[in-house]
């Protein structure tokens, strides 16, 4: 448990903030696809932290900063928004597995809907440092509207890989992220290929089923309510089948929350 | 924890029966895995005990999710019970737990009585587990769990045969949702139970009013977190002045504060839970704490603590 | 409310048994005196009922203070049901009440089963007051109370007498502190019962640690407020799916969402508590706020709305 | 219900703040010895309001400023002074029955103890500001140490009122509060005379002893825990005599908090 100290919390769209929280140098290194336990210092508001992905890190020669960016969609939120600088937050952390990088899969698409974006664009941040010619990259982004698109300053840098739709055709092309998915998978190949992709659930379930029929392998970050984080509390359960096919039962913030799209067990999905 | 250790403990050291600790603040059942995940954390050599999660035969899946979910000061749960079943606790849990200087106390759930006998007898037989906390109060698994909880007849026959079976201490831990808790405190007691723990979880409920569905997929879930408190401190207080043996009392404990006021009614250890989620190293400032007010009040020993409310 | 007035009413009207009410949103007994105490806040004429304090045959002084403690998202109180008394209710206080087109409900309490009998017949010959809600429940006087509440054969005793001796409307307010509550409602159902109203404050208690003693005089108190809405909506559920009565939700509910919750899982009205201390403009939001959530969602009657939760 | 917009709230003492509070014109105007009931607008924290009684008043043409001095005890007003400039706080208020002055007592002896300074220096102000020579005014502070005598500063304007009394002797004379009374009674007509006094339940016992055999009527401003404020819930109950000499159940906020003296069984108070 740390206690950082909020170094900015701005406000980027119409519900979104942009959080900077400086953290003693002995916090870990996070990768993609990892996350926090967060909650404000001091006391009231809800009892439980709230889990939020890495958005972007940067380590310095006394201190880490830690950037979130999220949404606001309840009281835990609402109350993260409401911090200003210097105003302390308690973090666990980093928590889970993130994405893993295969060095042999040299075509790489990610995708990510809504508040997605956070880990998507770290790992489009780590993946770019890793780049030098030899990866290929593509990143689709999708929001319902464009004001809903944030976050992609430091994607913007990179130049003709970035794809975006919104449903209202507002920003890039109409429609659903996963609308753009086809034009970059077509005649791929599956063995050379990975996507990552973080989302709404209804947006991971409709990748199932289009990924199904091309063999291409996916790792997708979902999201469950949590309570402890770290696999205590065995609240954040999802189905997967394990190495022989049977269904057992993981726990989203300790084996996950990316987990291959083939392993979840989407049956059990509300 | 070997006799000559507890010796040298300080104003802390407690018996349970035959249990002797070095301090009254355990690890509620379910809410600290089985003792690694929180590690990194806690010094799990510094805790009282460690109770690990609910144990029964056969490994369980649980209840589908969602499973938590947040509430005014507290929390649903419904994890159902799951666990790694009790072999593979013994064979990929316990050695880990074993290297610690720290009380082991697994916690039983059964669907039968014989499911109760069972586990306890392989958990006597594997070695290093030092009580037994006999679960028979769980409100989310739909058979036995609540009857057993709330029927005295069923707890004294559960916790006879479970004594029987075992030459470890056994704790029966009770459920609040009954009428009257002492009644089942003294059915425990009277069928030869070490200790009584109390109390589980509350058993509530949440609904999501914009899709009309619970929040929880199996409809209602254990209340736990510091809005219980009020009412786990008046039931530890009553059953402490009606049983002779001695009361664990968990609920709500969220700080020193908290576990003293536990201490203060008759409780002779504590069990922290939901707020291990909060903060990883809740028991360590509770143990601090317990002990500052202690040596600040010239309290310096647990006996002269335990029960000290005046009324 | 006569009922003409009745029928121009939107839709929130809602019918409890013969009593007729214009909104579903009652003030809880005990929690907004004898509706003066609001008026300045409130317009009265707004709200679906007003429940008064419970009334005794005789005035009662209640319990010595400290009365009331707070706790996390509750409160603790120990009043010992201290009221004018019936006489003095109906000379002092009721001509007030009568003014507004509101229903007037009166909470009855007694330490015998003549002692609510009498009450019941002065409060029905008196006129002016449109239901009797008879309290079987109050957890902090030590005689009487808590015995009729958890016994469902004196709940059925009181309700059948009280039934026997007024033509008003009657409604039966439960206990919590039970192993199952819908075993008292159906207990007041066959005794014949207008309505079941739930629940009644959670028996809880609260220690100063630095002085050893209880916070409250009376040592044990009625946990009310926000940490008990999830156990009070579990158990209004488990009551409208086992009763044909109406079914009248109160516990923890402080804005038009937990008033929903309670609704939806099969509340026909609910009431509002511990929530008019901290704001007493409260009830006026709940009313607002559940018709604005009935026009978004198309919902024009509360007969859809009521117990339309999907398990 | 108001809601206030935080003016300043300044630390002055080691646990002891000062608040102003900007209301609308719509606020009755209190009485000295009114209290309202305040909480942080918003949510989080606890969940009933704390009752704080008025300590400086001022009415301008649009709006009225509110000021309240409090000392942090427990979770509420450790919330309260956690407020800055600009933050919002729910107010209800005026409420209870001040203290009653009496034209025809024109001996005024006021007695502080601790935050009983907060009513006292309002009812100072306001007997002052109706002096005009033919009344006499004695104010009395008690406090532990001279750090905890607070919000003085409008009353020692009062030259030669002012007495001082500290635990410790590090301000004023070394004692209570109580032990400067006898100076000021001595040989007073109790037909002319008034104490208005406020402070620790211990003092006012004291202060019952005192005055029992002197016949000099005495107003006490009494705390209790309160969950509404308005009379409703019953939770401030005191215990008095009534004109018969009956012991009857008060409400300390809507009776209450002022009584006189003789009226309370201070048998009943722990
Ligand atoms: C591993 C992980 C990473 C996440 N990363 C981000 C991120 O980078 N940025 C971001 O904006 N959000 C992220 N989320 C979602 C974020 O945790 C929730 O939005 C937040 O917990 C809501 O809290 P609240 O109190 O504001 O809302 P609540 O009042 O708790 O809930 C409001 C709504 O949000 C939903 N919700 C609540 N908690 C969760 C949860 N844990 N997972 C999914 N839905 C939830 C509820 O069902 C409800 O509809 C992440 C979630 C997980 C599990
Ligand atoms: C009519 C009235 C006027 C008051 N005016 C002032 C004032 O001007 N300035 C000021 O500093 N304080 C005043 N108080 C006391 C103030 O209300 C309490 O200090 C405050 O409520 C404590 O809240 P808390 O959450 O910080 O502490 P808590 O955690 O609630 O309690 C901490 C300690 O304070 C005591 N306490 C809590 N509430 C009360 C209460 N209502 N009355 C007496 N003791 C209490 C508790 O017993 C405990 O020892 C007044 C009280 C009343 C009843
Ligand atoms: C997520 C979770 C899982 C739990 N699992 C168990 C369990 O397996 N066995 C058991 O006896 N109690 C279990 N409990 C109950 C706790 O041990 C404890 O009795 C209860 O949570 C009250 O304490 P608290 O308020 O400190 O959490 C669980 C509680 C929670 C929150
Ligand atoms: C201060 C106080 C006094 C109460 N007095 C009564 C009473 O006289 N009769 C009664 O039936 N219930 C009484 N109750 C219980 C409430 O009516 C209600 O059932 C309970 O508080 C739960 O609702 P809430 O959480 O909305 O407060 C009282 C509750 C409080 C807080
Ligand atoms: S949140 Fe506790 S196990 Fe995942
Ligand atoms: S605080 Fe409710 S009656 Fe005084």
């Amino acid at each position: 448990m740390w206690t950082g100290t909020i170094n900015f919390n701005n406000r980027i769209g119409p519900q979104h903030l942009h959080m900077a929280v400086r953290l003693s140098a002995e916090f870990k290194d996070p990768v993609p696809g990892q996350f926090v336990m967060i909650r404000p210092n001091g006391g009231g508001g809800p009892l439980l932290s709230r889990p939020l992905s890495v958005y972007q890190y940067v380590r310095n020669h006394d201190h880490v900063i830690l950037e979130l960016l999220y949404r606001v969609v309840g009281q835990g939120t609402e109350l993260l928004s409401q911090l200003t600088k210097a105003a302390e937050v308690n973090i666990l952390g980093p928590l889970g597995r993130g994405f893993r990088i295969d060095k042999t899969r040299s075509h790489r698409i990610l995708l990510a809907g809504g508040m997605g974006v956070a880990p998507i664009t770290f790992l489009a941040d780590y993946l770019k440092g890793r780049v030098a010619g030899k990866y290929e990259l593509k990143i689709c982004l999708g929001a319902k509207s464009c004001t809903e698109i944030v976050g992609i300053e430091r994607i913007r840098g990179m130049q003709g890989l970035l794809n975006i739709a919104t449903d209202d055709g507002s920003m890039g092309s109409c429609g659903l992220v996963t609308d753009l998915l086809p034009s970059f998978t077509q005649g791929c190949d599956p063995g050379k290929t990975m996507i990552f992709a973080c989302g709404p659930m209804a947006m991971l379930k409709t990748l199932v089923e289009q990924l199904a029929p091309t063999g291409i392998p996916c790792q997708v970050s979902i999201e469950e309510r949590m309570a402890c984080g770290v696999g205590a509390c065995l609240g954040c359960a999802v189905t997967v089948h394990d190495r022989r096919g049977k269904r057992v039962q993981k726990s989203v913030c300790k084996d996950g929350p990316v987990f291959n799209i083939e392993d979840i067990c989407w049956d059990q999905i509300r | 924890m070997n006799q000559k250790d507890y010796n040298k403990q300080g104003i802390l050291a407690v018996e349970i029966g035959a249990l002797k600790l070095k301090n009254p603040v355990m690890t509620a059942s379910g809410t600290f895995g089985y003792g690694d995940e929180y590690a990194p954390y806690v010094d799990l050599n510094r805790l009282g005990a460690i109770i690990v999660k609910g144990l029964s035969l056969k490994p369980r899946h649980g209840n589908p999710s969602p499973r938590i979910m947040e509430t005014p000061a507290g929390m649903l749960n419904a994890i159902g019970l799951q666990n790694v079943g009790v072999k593979s606790f013994i064979k990929n849990k316990l050695p880990y737990l074993r290297q610690f200087d720290t009380a082991i106390i697994a916690n039983v759930y059964g669907e039968t009585i014989e499911e109760y006998l069972r586990v306890s007898e392989i958990l006597t037989a594997a070695g290093g587990v030092h009580a037994l906390e006999i679960n028979v109060s769980c409100p989310n698994v739909k058979k036995g769990g609540v009857a057993f909880g709330t029927d005295p007849d069923m707890v004294a026959e559960v916790t006879m045969r479970v004594k029987g079976a075992t030459d470890l201490p056994v704790i029966v831990k009770l459920s609040p949702n009954v009428t009257d808790i002492a009644v089942m405190a003294k059915a425990a007691e009277a069928a030869g139970a070490d200790a009584v723990s109390l109390i589980n979880t509350i058993t509530g409920m949440s609904v999501d009013v914009e899709k009309k569905i619970p929040h929880l997929k199996n409809v209602t879930g254990g209340l736990s977190g510091p809005a219980i408190k009020p009412i786990a401190l008046r039931m530890v207080w009553q059953v402490a002045t009606q049983v002779n043996i001695p009361v664990i009392g968990v609920g709500g404990i969220m700080s020193a504060p908290d576990a003293l006021e536990f201490l203060i009614v008759g409780a002779r250890a504590i069990q922290v839970g939901t707020a291990n989620f909060i903060d990883p190293r809740a028991t360590m400032n509770i143990i601090e704490g317990i002990e500052a007010y202690m040596k600040r009040h010239h309290v310096f020993a647990m006996d002269d603590l335990v029960g000290s409310v005046r009324i």
